[in-house]
């Protein structure tokens, strides 16, 4: 560690990305735009919500290494970008854990009837 | 009957003595530290106080070994409790097959129990000691939650889903339970007894005031005026599976999987009969979502766990063959 | 503390001033990475319980406004790349340019946005005490927008879903309360993106950005950026489930 | 032991500095328009303070209700609504800003030498958040009330409860603005304002549990923002993930919420643990033992504290399978603690302990916190929180936790720092008598609830059995010497302010560097940026400070940054 990393890792030259990468980036994501809806109408069975996922993450990665110079940034900016993402999979993941090793997940939850009476007509 | 200062509530419960002797043992190696960390403390407080303005003290800045022995031995010892606490806790969760079943629907702000003959209470409940008690819980409103403390158990009421409870009483006598789970204004007065009885007393106090029918045969006489009985025919030649012996078995579903035939299964078949299809059967059976009570629903699963011990017809059963589900 | 000209006071140089800035920027970025992701889980666990609701409520959506918003977003999520591009090379002129279109296509996506909340209420598809998935079905005459043959369509796929999911009136509120939770919360970020970007196009004109210090074209980017990939996940999330029947 | 007060400043009396951030403008709008951390920090004092009283007033009323086992005080409305409050009040109002935006703001550019935080202007816009968040509060506080718990669960608060919901939950959304901004300030300025020599392993442990906070405030909080719009949204349009009436899931609301809440916990305790990690170096005048373990402890706390929520909900019928994960990582997060705890304790051995007030609440903090602590075993453990899960023993582990822990190291913090904040010292003696008062009545209050709770008396019960009555009456009579406990250090800190003894720049002295400029400091906080060049709490190679070290010629006073 540097006395002072701010100053290091600020005085790398800034990048400049050229129009021609940002032109070659929107092209591929509205292809890609065009592929997920082209895939959502094949019958991939559950692997569909995959395959939309799969091509949003890859648009966002495009999105945020190019448009957003993530690719270009000090490590710093790295390291908050993968936190975002771990902590984001924490609060998925822990939470369908829960979701899916239920027992009784699926024949379980059902609407209540808000009226009383109607429950239990016969209550004294 | 107490003393004035108590420690320890009553155990009355199969669980009591397993979660108390967990206690104590946290509470030994707690009390063990604490006591350690505090007189340490104030040895050192005195022994190193400062005896002139300008002193200053040593030099130390650490000692790894140290570090790595207070991290690890710690960590051993909370394994151990861990370990233990979820074995206690799995045993709590796992309720055994031979139980009394007796449903509870709780509401702002009472408790409705229903004993397995159809009698009903409300914020009292009576079970025989030494059997083993499930209560099957659902919530009409907001969330609650079923406590004995003497029974050292409690389970959160869920509107929209089934919590199951068990526990194996093995005092007689009176005990409070409570609402442990805030639930709006009358929250504290949401609690009431349980009275644990003898069983010839239990039996007597069952069959007692007669005014109450019981879930299997109300189930029974709902079965035939909701017309179950014109498809479910009981040889299996009918419209809809045979439900003779269906209650606790699997049955196999039209996608190939199987599914055990439970309370749950059961009330989602009354309501939602399309979200899982016996294979071999046309999804022709109507919704009786809005038709039925919850009641009626409970006294419908009693008469159906009743054709338990039915015989089952060869074909028609919707019964998996004993391989089935294994993958 | 007081501005000396572009370096505020307390900062020593202006490269530590401008890593500042963008380390908050995408520190905050990361805030609403799980802003957004709570009502993501909320969407997973519905979806996952009420597939058929959801699936019948996904093909109300018009995949053609929808998939021309995500082409528009797409579009000023570029000229929003460009503009930085334009600050940081000194092009003042084109930098007035892009942000002008960044807002415009911005409007745009409004525009078709409003389009598709207005159908959904007059469609009495607007979750609380008016939700009617079948209003459409029952009173033809109320929905103009909508041919005979698209009915036919609506009415299969409710008669379908509700064969699977009786109550199924409940459940496709739950993917309406998705469906505007999420956009709704998007399309407010897209409004304060607006208002950014049009502070940024005042002061552009005013000329104050140049490749030396341009941090506030650097920072709306991002965010501006951000919003638009909120919206790739919306729009596969939102609008194609199911849509292969 | 008052001969050994570590005060050692002799010579002339001493004199406040002509010009500092106090007195450099008058009036209020060069306060309300400020972009000061350190006035910042005093507009957070006093708006703070005065949520605490607010909900200090409503966690009266519950213990005098509580007296007798039937309530004759308040109805059972008014005494839902009383807890609910002081809930809100304390944790969103009080706990959570109170060390991070008044201690944290007003010292962390101080302690790594930088002018001011790297956002002022969003460091006020943040305090401001805080007032439009509380404003919302207090008024749903004065219509109607909040009567639903301070966990919001669903559906009580979104169909059920007919109190003032929406108000309070927009209000608390709003708020949590309000913490997100800090803890972003916090993050970006230790990342880039740091002055030169500052490493990051120079920086003293206060700064490294406000990283470690910080995390946490920016990674949770959007969480609770979002849980809490969408049961705004439910209650008020009709939205319906939460409403099982609709088939939404009432559970789903206690992940989200738990998410951040329980996270928040660390949020209120790791300050303070950061202001212990700051007074027991310097009351013990001996540098940290083990301060990379403290520090990484920190960070431990943050991270494995995401990972633990679900312990609030192992009875709600939740998955087996989970609840034992869960707690098996409950147990691993107790581990940071204790080794933090052990590092304080091994720090007095070999130190030179003086028991000027804020050591004593480091003292009281100690041993309040190791039972807080320890008792969370209890609760984390499955097989004990079968019994008491939802009773009194949570209300007392968590108050020991939360007042026991983070508010003695607020107060502690307070005290240590108010010379520097104030410029003057407040009576010692008085000070010392309300640090024990605090000790002794926290203890009468919250002890007796352990008990209650393993008896099995559930919480939030405005009227009880009266077998419970005997430790309802000694809790009740312990609060009402908190409340003394609490108000003598309102008054004489207040006093102090004004009328205080001139403290001098280091009248500890500590090693700091917010104790090598003036006090109150001068607006930008040093006249020249400091380098640094010794490591935190390194009172050997600390001459300046005037103390008798071992091997250095007494009576030479070299400064520590010289103009090199």
């Amino acid at each position: 560690m540097t006395d002072r990393d701010q100053i290091s890792e600020a005085e790398h030259h800034e990048h400049i990305v050229q129009p021609g990468t940002y032109l070659a980036i929107i092209l591929c994501l509205l292809f890609l735009t065009a592929a997920t809806v082209g895939a959502a109408y094949v019958n991939l069975g559950r692997f569909n919500i995959v395959v939309a996922l799969a091509i949003a993450v890859l648009k966002a990665t495009l999105v945020v290494l190019f448009f957003m110079h993530a690719k270009f940034s000090p490590k710093r900016t790295k390291l908050v970008i993968l936190a975002g993402i771990f902590w984001l999979a924490i609060l998925l993941f822990m939470t369908l854990s829960d979701y899916v090793s239920r027992v009784d997940y699926r024949g379980i939850r059902y609407p209540m009837t808000q009226n009383v009476s109607a429950i239990l007509p016969n209550r004294g | 009957m107490q003393s004035p200062l108590p420690f320890f509530p009553e155990e009355a419960s199969s669980f009591a003595g397993n979660v108390d002797a967990l206690f104590l043992f946290i509470l030994s190696t707690c009390l063990f530290f604490a006591v350690l960390v505090t007189l340490l403390a104030i040895y050192a407080a005195f022994k190193y106080r400062r005896t002139s303005p300008g002193e200053v003290g040593s030099a130390v800045e650490g000692n790894t070994l140290l570090e790595i022995g207070w991290t690890v031995i710690p960590l051993f010892i909370a394994m151990g409790m861990f370990a233990w606490g979820a074995v206690v806790y799995t045993n709590f969760r796992t309720a055994p097959k031979d139980t009394l079943d007796i449903y509870v629907v709780g509401k702002q702000w009472m408790w409705k129990l229903q004993q397995p003959n159809g009698k009903r209470e409300i914020n009292e409940l009576h079970i025989p000691v030494n059997r083993n008690i499930k209560l099957i819980m659902g919530s009409e409103d907001v969330i609650h939650n079923f406590y004995v403390p003497a029974f050292r158990a409690k389970m959160d009421v869920v509107p929209g889903r089934y919590n199951t409870l068990w526990f194996r009483p093995t005092k007689l006598g009176k005990y409070h339970f409570f609402c442990s789970q805030y639930c709006g204004t009358n929250h504290a007065v949401m609690g009431g007894w349980v009275t644990v009885m003898d069983p010839a007393e239990y039996a007597a106090w069952l069959s007692d005031e007669a005014g109450d029918v019981n879930p299997t045969s109300a189930g029974e006489k709902l079965f035939t005026q909701l017309a179950c009985n014109t498809c479910h025919l009981g040889n299996g030649t009918g419209r809809a599976p045979s439900l003779n012996g269906v209650y606790g078995a699997k049955v196999l579903l039209a996608d190939g999987t199987t599914v055990i035939a439970d309370d749950a299964y059961i009330r989602e078949s009354i309501l939602q009969p399309k979200a899982k299809i016996v294979a071999g059967y046309q999804p022709v059976m109507p919704t009786f979502q809005g038709l039925v009570s919850e009641e009626q629903i409970l006294n419908l699963t009693a008469y159906i766990k009743s054709l338990q011990t039915q015989p089952v017809p060869a074909k028609g059963a919707g019964i998996a063959p004993p391989t089935a589900g294994k993958k | 503390m007081h501005r000396t000209g572009a370096l505020y006071g307390q900062f020593n140089t202006l490269e530590q001033q401008k890593d500042t800035a963008s380390l908050g920027m995408w520190i905050f970025l990361v805030t609403e990475v799980m802003f957004f992701g709570g009502i993501m889980l909320a969407y997973t666990i519905n979806r996952h319980t009420y597939f058929h609701a959801f699936a019948m409520g996904s093909n109300t959506l018009s995949l053609k406004l929808g998939g021309f918003n995500t082409v528009v977003l797409l579009a000023s999520s570029f000229t929003m790349a460009m503009g930085v591009w334009s600050a940081q090379t000194g092009k003042q002129k084109l930098l007035t340019l892009f942000l002008t279109l960044t807002i415009a296509l911005g409007f745009v996506f409004f525009g078709v946005k409003y389009i598709e909340y207005a159908q959904k209420f007059h469609h009495h598809l607007v979750p609380g005490r008016n939700f009617d998935i079948t209003y459409c079905i029952n009173n033809p005459s109320k929905c103009e927008d909508m041919d005979a043959a698209e009915l036919d369509i609506e009415r299969k796929e409710i008669d379908e879903a509700q064969a699977a999911d009786p109550d199924l009136n409940a459940h496709a509120q739950l993917y309406y309360s998705a469906y505007f939770g999420m956009t709704g919360l998007h399309a407010l970020h897209m409004v304060i993106g607006a208002g950014l970007l049009f502070w940024l196009l005042r002061n552009a004109f005013a000329g104050i950005y140049t490749p030396v210090w341009n941090t506030p074209v650097d920072i709306v980017g991002l965010y501006w950026h951000f919003v638009d990939i909120v919206w790739i996940f919306l729009f596969p999330l939102l609008y194609l489930i199911d849509r292969h029947k | 032991m008052s001969t050994t007060t570590s005060t050692i400043n002799k010579g002339p009396a001493l004199k406040l500095p002509e010009k500092n951030y106090l007195n450099q403008t008058y009036g209020i709008r060069s306060w309300l328009l400020t972009t000061d951390h350190k006035r910042i920090a005093l507009l957070y004092l006093v708006s703070v303070t005065f949520f605490f009283f607010v909900g200090g007033f409503f966690a009266m009323m519950i213990r005098l209700h509580l007296l007798t086992p039937s309530g004759y005080l308040l109805s059972a409305d008014t005494y839902n609504r009383m807890f609910t409050m002081h809930g809100v009040a304390m944790i969103f109002f009080f706990l959570i800003p109170s060390i991070p935006a008044i201690l944290g703001n007003f010292l962390i550019p101080l302690m790594i030498g930088a002018k001011d935080l790297a956002f002022p202007k969003i460091n006020l816009l943040s305090w401001y958040i805080y007032i439009v968040g509380g404003a919302f509060t207090l008024y749903s506080m004065v219509t109607g009330g909040l009567d639903t718990g301070w966990t919001f669960y669903t559906p009580l608060s979104t169909v059920y409860s007919n109190s003032a919901v929406a108000p309070a939950v927009v209000g608390i959304f709003i708020t949590g603005f309000s913490s997100i901004l800090t803890g972003l300030n916090f993050l970006v300025t230790v990342h880039t304002m740091r002055a030169p020599g500052m490493t990051w392993f120079r920086l003293p442990l206060f700064v490294w549990a406000h990283y470690a906070t910080s995390v946490v405030m920016i990674l949770g909080t959007p969480v609770v923002a979002i849980t809490l719009a969408l049961a705004a949204m439910e209650r008020l349009f009709g939205l319906g993930f939460f409403n099982p009436a609709m088939g939404g899931d009432p559970i789903l609301f206690q992940h989200l919420f738990w998410f951040y809440s329980h996270p928040a916990v660390y949020i209120m305790i790791l300050p303070a643990m950061g202001v212990i990690s700051e007074l027991i170096p310097t009351f013990a005048r001996k540098k940290l033992f083990g301060y990379h373990f403290v520090a990484a402890a920190s960070l431990a706390i943050a991270v494995i504290g995401f990972l633990v929520w679900t312990h609030h909900m192992f009875l709600t019928g939740q998955s087996t399978y989970a609840a034992i994960a869960f707690s098996f990582l409950t147990f691993l997060v107790a581990i940071p603690s204790a080794v933090k705890t052990f590092n304080w304790t091994a720090t007095l051995f070999g130190g030179s302990i003086s028991f000027d007030t804020p050591m004593l609440y480091a003292f009281g903090f100690l041993g309040l916190f190791l039972i807080g602590g320890l008792t969370g075993l209890f609760l984390g453990c499955l097989g004990v929180d079968m019994h008491v899960h939802d009773t009194y023993f949570v209300v007392a582990h968590f108050h020991y936790i939360m007042v026991g822990g983070a508010v003695m190291g607020y107060l502690g913090g307070l005290h240590f720092w108010w010379p520097k904040i104030t410029g003057r010292m407040y009576p010692e003696w008085l000070a010392r008598i309300a640090a024990l008062v605090l000790f002794v009545g926290f203890n009468l209050t919250f002890f007796p609830q352990f008990l209650l709770g393993y008896l099995g008396m559930p919480r939030r019960y405005h009227v009880y059995p009266p077998e419970f009555q005997v430790y309802n009456v000694m809790s009740t009579a312990g609060a009402s010497i908190l409340a003394i406990g609490y108000l003598l250090p309102m008054i004489y800190l207040t006093w102090a302010a004004f009328y205080g003894k001139v403290a001098g720049n280091n009248p500890w002295p500590a090693t700091g560097l917010e104790w090598t400029t003036a006090s109150p400091p001068p607006t930008e906080n040093f006249e020249v940026t400091p380098v640094v060049t010794w490591d935190a709490y390194d009172f050997h190679n600390r001459p300046d400070l005037g103390l008798d070290i071992p091997g250095a010629t007494p009576g030479v006073v070299v400064p520590a940054h010289g103009h090199d």
